[in-house]
């Protein structure tokens, strides 16, 4: 795009989440700026997964973070249902985003190595109160270790040097589900996995939105992991959108060239047409972008027009809508 | 390294053959620590005896347990703890104990000057110029040293180390003036400072442990700072942040606990870095004076030709201070090892 | 490179003006009066007063910090209170150049031990040569620098008779009687440095010796003693370089302490007379020197690392 | 294909000292490799597949706290019995080794030329200027544009992809006979990993060169490699020709194995078929077979006794597996075959 634009969004069906021309940019001294993201906009109804899909770079995770305004974005608006998140203050905004919740890659990272399985998870209940006695409260906690695979007896007292990655990510899980949060943004949430514990946490994954009524944000660079779990894919190349596609339909319908040559990429895949012509070339700096479609130098059908304008998302078929001036579409 | 390493590996050793070695060299030992106290040496010749008769009964007596019960112990941290745990214990019991006189001249007119260490005698490590009992002011001169460094390291640790979490978790202003201000205190360095500080102060036990807190706190503050923006950038933080905990109770709640052991670990360190300056200190006559003995006045003592003659006067202070600060190295280090890997490089 | 050097200059500028601050105040937070502490007791108060007024106490504190700190710029600390009441800095700048002389010979024998001590060490990983260097560096450690020096003395100078005690010849007159002057406390300084530098650097390559570069390099069918030079050395340096700023501070304390046992008349002892005889100009300008030294040394270090590591190279330019 | 036999491995097992107790990350792995020949070692992590791509490298060694025990012969020569002389002599010039993270294997105070050059004087004999044109080929080779300028560049100042790509012309710099590629794509980006994959089956191809793939990514390994071992917990537990593994595995782990990766094809939200439970803490394997307590069609005698590697092929080639209940083979069983077959091509 890749290039920016709204026509994929769905205001008329009352989005969980909408996020509106989201920009993220980190200065790095002498006047420059990582461009992280750069126009993003997105929406998310009650009960869609919407997988974001990309390489390393290309400013998924920090816009999964800037959602959670951790840190607030540079610019546009980020509403969670009918609350505005953007320029809250800090107790509204506390409050506010922990309605949202997040799984992140590294599940040993994100549990504080000094406190028990108890404590952190817990710790939502501890900040925000908890109406209830101690054993209703303590029930719950049981209950939600259950609901995520876990023995409560067993990793009660744990601390998590003393559980595997697997164990620590369900407790991660567990400990999002504790604030009792309407979206699930996971960031990577199984990269660092184990290939065989990879298929429980997304199958624990899918139950558990079912069980709570989660809406989900899921970020990963691996297709086949981003089609199983997603509704929706969402394909970000260099902090701007390239396509977004019902996920059920990304490996026969692919209309980008940069989705085309992820599915490229996927070892085995056999020979897509674009496989190998774009590959020589490096992912350009995020300090200074490409102009135009940001996919340019890397593209294998770029022409001048690409140099020159940028792409807006269009749909090219019901419900997949493409930034792109020479989208692939066989009819 | 003299400390066990923990695997018996790539010994080829069978447990007996072991076991036969470590009781060999437990022999040993013990037979160079009654040489090492009593046999008609020089004293100099007796302290190195001593020592070797230390490290070679350290050794036998891990290899025995080793052999015994598979494992390797770490019999010279053992020792260092029971040095340091004696050492207290009765520095604090001092008052109490039958010592010969410390600190009184005049009580000490009748006794020998200079009579040499004899371990049944009646001053088993001798006396000094004034007749005054060198385990009596060695064991005084460990109060003071103790008393000393420990509450210079408590007020420093507190200080220093809530000044480095906030300046490293609040990062930007706050923390560019507590840099420049931790430089400042380290750009003179620490024994001129004390010196300086002893040209304007009163050799007194407290002032002499308020400059040497004043060392202390910026080390601390960096130790502090720096772990706090390490662990401030783990995810768990971010994911605090996510539940929406205040920036206090990230603090306290997340950051302190992680904080805490490495700062343990450099306190320990610390305390022998203090009881080196506090001896310097009134080795160069500005600490506490004499007649009131710490290690330090006690080795001046020696200056000025008296230790070639009567080398205990420089021995038995120095053997106290050698193992004290030889112990709180040892437990430092182990503590960094375990809590604090980064700066166990240094 | 500008940027990053400006700031560091301002930083180092704001260090210097808090130390000499800090240096100057101490005399006011006295809780003594120096006149007293010049005169000595039983004068009357007119000539207390005289005294100060004649030591320049009388007066708004800041004003006279700025004086003071002018005329420091312009090289000028005042005069010292002991007779003959010389020129502070004809006095400093006498006893520099001993001390100079001892710290860096110390730092070099230390360097020139502990490299080849710690890449022996490193190399034998757990071995019986590298325990045996692990522990006595460890003692070396625990050992006190004054009491070092006494033993040292005590076994070389004053037992043995190989070298001289407190007797110091001027590098101008004699360099070869200079240096055999100099060796003793230079050891006595080099003794507790090169145990550290041994261990750090040790450290510092078993790390760098796990590495997969250098695994890599291995792989490629180096020699040891190449790989150990060529490829482990310069990343390993790394925490010795940083050590060296921290050493100095304590390096300087050495000095202090064995110009003290030696009687040798470099910026130690000067410091521990004036002190001693509550010359507080002397003390303020001896301070101040040391400080500055200290902070410009250090932010050149800080600086070096460019050179080490060509990743940072960059970011600095 | 020659017949010439480059590598083989006898009985290697290798143990670890550490705090909890003696690991054996290798235990009991045999193998050989022709000439020209390539073999994928497939396994997650704490499988032992590193460990045994160093020990037959010869890079892990009986130390202090090593212990290695077996034989390892390269070109006809036992890499532990040799002396570390004739072994560096071996390295480089005989086997190489290219590394999982590109950040990490290429040292970061020296340029890149360097790194390739000093192999090159040191096997070769080269002189300087002679190294240095022979590297700016090795460059071009691997594809790295504009090599002559690369070479007075620092590691830091290339991307990942093209790091991988100089740390393959430093391993094929003396032309070894054999190459032992150690997860070469896991730190990189996803597109890039094809190409580096890509990179070296040409260039093992071109040169003859039997190569050893060792990856956790199933993906990785099948389309370019000759054969495919599995490994678990420190041990084989399955080996074949590349697609009888995919099409028809035998041993339970190999199936969970592949079932558990989502697949391209399916339809979203498809409940993967995972293995249950996590892989076991090496400092204390399950006795018997180490894989029966996750094992869905586990028997108690999986628990008890250990399983043999034991040849279990109908076909012409070599297939093995260490499993008492091995599955049965999908053309044998016939239409029964369970949907394996259906996934074997998706992978494959």
């Amino acid at each position: 795009m890749a290039g920016s634009g709204t026509a994929h969004l769905r205001p008329e069906q009352a989005p969980v989440l909408t996020v509106d021309d989201m920009v993220v940019e980190f200065p790095v001294g002498r006047g420059q700026k990582v461009h992280a993201v750069s126009g993003l906009s997105l929406d998310l109804l009650a009960g869609e997964t919407l997988g974001i899909l990309g390489e390393s770079g290309c400013g998924k995770s920090t816009a999964g973070r800037a959602v959670m305004q951790l840190p607030s974005p540079t610019s546009g608006r980020v509403r969670l249902g009918e609350r505005e998140l953007t320029g809250l203050t800090s107790r509204p905004l506390r409050k506010a985003r922990s309605r949202m919740q997040m799984i992140m890659q590294d599940p040993t990272s994100s549990l504080n190595p000094r406190r028990k399985v108890k404590d952190l998870v817990t710790e939502g209940l501890a900040i925000w109160g908890f109406e209830g006695t101690k054993q209703e409260k303590e029930e719950l906690v049981r209950e939600t270790l259950s609901a995520v695979g876990l023995d409560p007896d067993v990793v009660w007292d744990r601390r998590p040097h003393e559980l595997s990655g697997g164990q620590c990510q369900r407790v991660c899980i567990a400990r999002a589900l504790m604030m009792n949060p309407e979206v699930l943004i996971c960031d990577e949430p199984v990269s660092a996995l184990d290939v065989s514990v990879q298929a429980q946490i997304l199958n624990l994954l899918e139950r558990t939105k079912e069980r709570y009524d989660l809406s989900m944000v899921f970020i990963a660079h691996d297709v086949s992991v981003v089609k199983n779990i997603s509704d929706r894919v969402m394909v970000l190349y260099l902090g701007k959108t390239c396509e977004v596609i019902p996920s059920g339909r990304i490996d026969s319908d692919a209309a980008h060239p940069y989705t085309q040559m992820l599915l490229a990429s996927i070892p085995g895949a056999g020979d897509r047409e674009l496989s190998d012509s774009a590959a020589a070339v490096e992912l350009p700096s995020p300090l200074d972008p490409p102009s135009g479609c940001r996919f340019r130098t890397r593209c294998p059908l770029a022409t001048e027009r690409c140099a020159a304008e940028e792409p807006e998302l269009r749909e090219v078929r019901p419900g997949q809508y493409v930034a792109c001036h020479h989208p692939i579409i066989e009819e | 390294m003299l400390m066990p390493r923990k695997n018996p590996v790539g010994s080829k050793l069978s447990a007996p053959r072991l076991g036969g070695v470590g009781a060999g060299l437990v022999v040993a030992g013990i037979v160079l620590l009654v040489v090492g106290w009593s046999a008609p040496l020089l004293l100099f010749l007796k302290a190195v005896v001593f020592l070797v008769g230390v490290i070679v009964l350290a050794q036998g007596l891990s290899r025995v347990v080793w052999a015994a019960r598979g494992t390797r112990p770490d019999i010279l941290l053992w020792l260092c703890c029971g040095w340091l745990v004696l050492l207290t214990v009765v520095a604090l019991l001092a008052p109490l104990l039958p010592l010969g006189e410390h600190v009184d001249v005049v009580k000490a007119l009748d006794a020998p000057i200079y009579q040499t260490p004899e371990l049944l005698s009646e001053y088993p490590l001798g006396t000094n110029n004034y007749g005054l009992d060198m385990l009596a002011r060695s064991i005084y001169g460990a109060r003071t040293s103790l008393v000393i460094a420990l509450s210079a390291v408590a007020v420093g640790t507190v200080v220093g180390g809530s000044i480095g979490v906030v300046a490293g978790f609040l990062r930007s202003g706050v923390d560019s003036v507590i840099g420049i201000l931790t430089n400042a205190l380290l750009a003179v360095p620490p024994l001129v400072l004390l010196i300086a500080l002893a040209t304007v102060l009163e050799p007194k036990l407290r002032n002499v442990a308020l400059a040497l807190a004043l060392l202390t706190i910026p080390s601390m503050i960096r130790l502090a700072r720096a772990n706090t923006i390490a662990f401030a950038q783990r995810e768990f933080v971010l994911a605090a942040r996510a539940m929406g905990a205040t920036r206090l109770r990230i603090m306290v709640r997340e950051l302190v606990p992680n904080v805490v052991l490495p700062i343990f670990s450099m306190m320990v360190v610390m305390i022998s870095v203090l009881i080196v300056a506090e001896a310097s200190l009134s080795f160069l006559g500005f600490g506490v004076q004499a007649p009131e003995p710490t290690w330090g006045n006690m080795i001046a003592e020696a200056e000025g030709g008296t230790m070639e003659e009567y080398p205990h006067i420089v021995l038995v202070p120095g053997v106290f201070l050698f193992l004290t600060v030889f112990s709180f190295n040892l437990l430092g280090e182990k503590a960094q090892k375990r809590w604090d890997p980064r700066s166990a490089k240094l | 490179m500008s940027r990053r050097l400006v700031l560091r200059l301002g930083e180092l500028v704001a260090v210097l003006l808090l130390v000499s601050f800090g240096v100057f105040m101490m005399v006011s937070l006295m809780p003594g009066d120096p006149a007293v502490a010049v005169l000595g007791e039983g004068h009357t108060a007119e000539e207390y007063a005289a005294k100060r007024t004649e030591l320049g106490l009388d007066g708004n504190v800041f004003a006279r910090y700025v004086e003071w700190l002018g005329n420091a710029l312009t090289g000028d600390l005042g005069r010292s209170l002991v007779p003959p009441e010389n020129d502070v800095v004809g006095r400093v700048l006498a006893a520099l150049p001993v001390s100079v002389e001892l710290a860096t010979m110390g730092l070099l024998m230390a360097l020139l031990l502990a490299i080849p001590l710690a890449m022996w060490s490193a190399s034998h990983e757990g071995g019986l040569v590298d325990r045996a260097i692990g522990a006595s560096m460890f003692a070396i450690l625990s050992v006190p620098s004054f009491l070092g020096g006494l033993l040292l003395i005590a076994i070389f100078a004053n037992g043995l008779g190989w070298f001289p005690r407190a007797q110091w010849v001027r590098f101008g007159d004699s360099p070869l009687d200079n240096l055999y002057h100099a060796f003793l406390p230079a050891l006595t300084i080099a003794l507790m440095e090169l145990a550290l530098f041994t261990r750090v650097l040790r450290n510092d390559l078993l790390v760098t010796l796990h590495e997969d570069y250098i695994l890599a390099a291995r792989a490629k069918g180096m020699p040891p003693l190449r790989i150990l030079l060529r490829d482990a050395l310069r990343p390993s340096s790394f925490s010795l370089v940083t050590l060296l700023g921290i050493s100095l501070g304590r390096l300087i304390g050495s000095t202090v302490i064995v110009e003290y046992l030696f009687a040798l008349p470099g910026m130690g002892s000067l410091v521990i007379k004036s002190a001693n005889q509550g010359d507080f100009p002397m003390v303020q300008g001896a301070v101040l020197l040391i400080a500055a030294i200290y902070v410009v040394i250090n932010a050149g270090i800080d600086l070096s690392y460019g050179y080490l590591d060509p990743r940072t190279r960059r970011a600095h330019a | 294909m020659s017949d010439q036999t480059v590598l083989e491995v006898e009985d290697v097992r290798t143990e670890f000292q550490t705090a909890r107790g003696v690991v054996r990350a290798v235990d009991g792995v045999s193998l050989s490799l022709r000439a020209g020949e390539t073999l994928g070692i497939v396994g997650e992590s704490g499988s032992g597949k590193s460990v045994l791509g160093r020990t037959i490298m010869g890079l892990i060694t009986t130390g202090h706290t090593t212990q290695v025990h077996g034989s390892v012969r390269i070109a006809g020569q036992d890499v532990h019995a040799s002396s570390p002389k004739e072994r560096r002599r071996l390295w480089g010039s005989e086997v190489a080794m290219v590394f999982q993270d590109p950040m990490t294997s290429l040292n970061p105070v020296k340029r890149v030329g360097t790194h390739i050059t000093e192999a090159l004087r040191l096997h070769l004999g080269l002189d300087k200027k002679a190294a240095a044109e022979r590297a700016i080929d090795l460059l071009r080779q691997v594809g790295i544009p504009e090599p002559a300028r690369r070479m007075s560049q620092f590691p830091h100042e290339l991307s990942g992809g093209m790091r991988q790509r100089v740390v393959i012309a430093m391993a094929l710099c003396c032309d070894p006979k054999l190459l032992i590629a150690d997860e070469p794509t896991t730190a990189l980006d996803v597109t890039v990993q094809k190409q580096i994959l890509d990179l070296l089956t040409s260039l093992a191809e071109s040169r003859q060169m039997a190569t050893i793939l060792i990856s956790h990514d199933l993906g990785a390994v099948a389309g370019r490699t000759d054969r495919v071992q599995v490994m678990y917990a420190g041990r084989v537990v399955e080996r074949s020709a590349t697609g009888e593994v995919f099409e028809g595995p035998r041993h339970p782990y190999t199936e969970g194995l592949l079932a558990s990766i989502p697949r391209l094809s399916d339809p979203p939200h498809t409940t993967l078929r995972a293995i249950v439970g996590s892989p076991p803490n090496m400092a204390n394997p399950p006795d018997g077979c180490r894989f029966a307590p996750r094992c869905p069609y586990v028997q108690d005698r999986c628990r008890t006794e250990q399983p043999e590697l034991l040849e279990i092929g109908v076909r012409r080639t070599s297939h093995v597996a260490a499993c008492h209940y091995p599955l049965p083979d999908v053309d044998t069983a016939g239409d029964a075959a369970p949907p394996r077959a259906a996934l074997a091509e998706e992978i494959s």
